[in-house]
């Protein structure tokens, strides 16, 4: 589904944040990316729903070159992939409902659609409370927990999460995380980033680990945080 | 697009109005007074030029002829020229009927005729040739039908108030050209201005649009709203410009034409409506031409 | 204040500009436009006020008298009153001889006593009276002047062309009143356009605003640095004004000094230069009292 | 130095965040705050730094009940309670240097004084590297460390910590909260709110836990995360 080949990214101001990265995940997948800060964890997933172009190599998702991906046909590959975003970056002017019902709006679903499946999801992650509520009336952890809602709505076909349970309490971490193993269950490629030990230790799934932008660890199953 | 599409933009730009009041605001303070300003300048332009050419039209051109002359003759060679709509015969005794009015000689004989024979044994003669009064197509060709007139055999000399008819037609182009110039510069200005405000409204809300680009809206999606709101907000100044503008001129029209009756504006409802529908033509390409120039800017990288 | 804090306040405020291109240039435009417009309508106004008392002041009235009257006496009560300036005597032959030059009379006679004697001849006597020309300190009063020396014993009629001056006074009134009037909108709506344009700068770098307050900046610390963005921007806005008006009018003025020499601009340097002073002025206050308006708004709730 | 009395925060929509809290933190004392996700750990915080106004009860900072504080005096309270927000708010047209120096700028302190300052201080968080780089050029482990630098560089007798090591992988986490107990030792009051079970667990201070507004435990010494 997702495929680096020698991947390389540096930035305008001349930060080198990927090197010769090269990086295989299947449909349906479970894969933890891990890093210290700055290690171009974030980067690696950008890459992913067309935010940056590799400087370097090729990203095919979903059997498509996307580094050449013409600019108008980029929204239709990021409705393919839903990103949890580290900085959650909901929309300020409407509420936690129209902002999980975005992510339908943008493929043109109709009410009915919206009244069946926001409310659902909303319940997933604990927040049918808040559904009236705008973002900034909400605490960081339920703000977190709306974008992964967001995410989750369109049932998409590849899901990025970045640091998707850096806001949230233990219990509510695992509860977020065995959500996304299931969807994974159901056929989705599910990516994400995160400095959780507890939590890929006890998962014990894929551990791709970076280290200042370089692939230093592939630990297909039973993978951990640290190397053994 | 699909219907539930259209109905989420729609929906969406009028939020946008409402929740960016104070935005919408700016653009709707701006895109009026530009409007009532051009408004006022082509107001203006038109009544000047009107005036002017309501003036140049009143001139004519006064070929004295030479006793002998043959007037049939001259008469046919004037109205030869495409520029010449008239040359009507006027008598010596006519013309000396008229200046005699003209200066208030009191006669107490009624009759034409023998008031002339009154006037002439006073000045113990006629002084006054015979004349053609001609009258141009275009006030613009006077001079150039003077000079040729002056040229054909039989014409004694040629008047026509060069000093009147000449700075009236400098002022009626110098208004026609000024009014060009300050609109166009003011339109600019206007285009300039409003799309600077919608762009400053874009740039207010610069990590909405890169959301909703991350979410995967395509630029159309994201554009519309914006556009429409641009739309209400020209439609919305226009209509202020309008309320402001008629009113006002209907006001001054109705003072000048109290206390100035040499002055003639121009006040039919037919050009009124003409320019009312011009206003809203131009706030709605204004603020759709604002709105789409700013947008393409702001949402060229992906 | 610290010395350190006002090199770092004044350092912000440059970066401000420069950093917000586009903010400024919205707001310098916005300015730009709303001077010249306002300038426009000033110089407008100046020129016309001054036209109009230009030719107010050419006017006189006519005070014919009875044959038997006493001169010297309607004239003391004349100069008697303040309004009056002048009062000049004319005699019936003086007016005859200025008549018979209006009406174009061709008479072979060079001495103007011999000329007055062939038109007396002529017409079988002078129908003119002796008459006393009236100048007013101020034209306005005019029609008083004329009510109350109509009163005078010996006076038989009075004249002063009632059409041509009374239009000229109205115009001159209407054009003061109504360019104080198109001053005063055009002034609140650049103010209004300012006031929105810099809260929307304000508007959209709100976030920057209330971080900065989470960190322990005073209002004062956030607010000045905005307040000299709007000055700057108030003096780039008269400056472009200025480059844009004064070669405008100075062309303008030339062009009508050459074709239309009826028309009289003011053209003095000092004229001018309170002018450019006075819309340099402007952008300083707008710029500010803008910018000041908007940021209280903004700054209310810490 | 911070002292809440019987202290509760309704939201305008509502919501109860708080309810009668009454907690007493001393100079130079290291507490942590936890609970789950909305169980006003921030809430608490923003009282402590005026951003908001408690409904009901008192909060005494310094000596200074700032409930009733004049808006004008506000800035001055937050000189001396500086804040690692959740959220970062760095002022984005500012270099990450420049960002650091507001902290001194707000007070007037001296351009040799800023370049005295303002290096040690990224040094301290590993940013020396990153110093004429804008925010958004820095990932986001990076910009939580950039807020950490603004908030130690005046050297405040009082620093809230909300949620600091969020972004931070563990042993990047660990030293971070090594700063803050150095700080704490020299006579900083230190309150941080976090979800890391494993830095609380190790550190053994005191842990404060808040379950839906109310504080249902208070463990002074050799606290632990989780209720024993
Ligand atoms: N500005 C606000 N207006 C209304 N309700 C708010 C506001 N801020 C927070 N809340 C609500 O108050 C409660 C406490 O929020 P707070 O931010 O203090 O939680 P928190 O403990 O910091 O959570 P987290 O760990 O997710 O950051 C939550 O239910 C939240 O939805
Ligand atoms: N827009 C950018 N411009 C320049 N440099 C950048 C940009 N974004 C990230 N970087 C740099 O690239 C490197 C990798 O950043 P990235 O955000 O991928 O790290 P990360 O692994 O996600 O870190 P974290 O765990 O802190 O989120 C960092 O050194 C960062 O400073
Ligand atoms: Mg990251
Ligand atoms: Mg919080």
């Amino acid at each position: 589904m997702i495929h680096l080949q020698q991947v390389s990214v540096v930035y305008p101001n001349g930060t080198r944040a990927l090197s010769n990265v090269d990086l295989h995940i299947e449909r349906g997948e479970f894969a933890f990316i891990t890093g210290a800060s700055g290690s171009g964890k974030s980067t690696l997933l950008a890459l992913v729903y067309r935010d940056i172009a590799p400087t370097e190599g090729k990203v095919i998702v979903d059997g498509q070159d996307i580094a050449k991906l013409p600019p108008r046909r980029v929204p239709y590959l990021r409705r393919k992939v839903s990103v949890v975003f580290q900085d959650f970056r909901l929309l300020p002017d409407k509420t936690i409902w129209e902002n999980v019902g975005f992510a339908l709006d943008v493929l043109g679903a109709s009410r009915r659609e919206k009244h069946h499946k926001v409310p659902l999801t909303l319940e997933l992650v604990g927040l049918s409370s808040k559904a009236e509520d705008y973002p900034r009336e909400l605490s960081a952890g339920e703000q977190q927990r709306v974008c992964i809602a967001r995410s989750l709505v369109n049932m998409p076909p590849v899901l990025l999460a970045d640091e998707p349970t850096g806001n949230l309490d233990p219990d509510m971490s695992w509860e977020i995380v065995q959500l996304l193993a299931d969807i994974a269950g159901q056929g989705t490629t599910v990516v994400m980033a995160t400095h959780d030990k507890r939590i890929v230790d006890r998962m014990g799934r894929r551990v791709v680990q970076l280290v200042q932008g370089m692939m230093v660890r592939d630990a297909k199953e039973g993978g951990r945080y640290d190397a053994p | 697009m699909r219907l539930n599409t259209i109905e989420f933009l729609l929906q969406q730009s009028w939020e946008g109005v409402v929740r960016n009041g104070l935005v919408s605001l700016a653009a709707v303070a701006n895109i009026a007074v530009a409007l009532v300003v051009l408004g006022a300048i082509v107001l203006t332009g038109v009544n000047l030029q009107h005036m002017a050419s309501l003036q140049a039209e009143a001139a004519v051109i006064t070929v004295d002829l030479e006793d002998e002359a043959d007037t049939a003759e001259i008469q046919a060679a004037l109205l030869g020229r495409q520029q010449v709509k008239e040359a009507k015969f006027v008598g010596k005794d006519e013309s000396l009927l008229k200046w005699a009015e003209r200066i208030g000689l009191e006669l107490p004989e009624p009759d034409p005729d023998r008031r002339v024979k009154l006037i002439t044994e006073l000045l113990g003669g006629n002084p006054l040739p015979d004349s053609l009064c001609v009258k141009p197509v275009d006030p613009q060709d006077i001079p150039a039908i003077a000079a040729e007139a002056k040229k054909i055999p039989g014409v004694a000399e040629v008047r026509y108030g060069e000093q009147v008819t000449e700075k009236l037609l400098t002022l009626a182009r110098g208004t026609k050209i000024s009014g060009l110039v300050m609109g166009l510069i003011m339109g600019a200005a206007t285009l300039l201005i409003i799309g600077t405000t919608i762009r400053l409204t874009i740039y207010a809300r610069r990590r909405e649009i890169r959301i909703m680009q991350l979410v995967g809206a395509t630029n159309w999606f994201i554009r519309i709203p914006f556009l429409l709101e641009g739309v209400f907000q020209g439609l919305a100044g226009a209509l202020i410009a309008i309320i402001i503008l008629l009113p006002a001129y209907s006001y001054a029209q109705g003072y000048i034409d109290r206390n100035l009756e040499f002055i003639n504006l121009v006040y039919s409802t037919e050009v009124l409506a003409i320019f009312a529908f011009g206003l809203v033509a131009c706030g709605l390409v204004f603020g759709a031409a604002g709105s789409a120039l700013s947008l393409r800017r702001y949402l060229r990288v992906v």
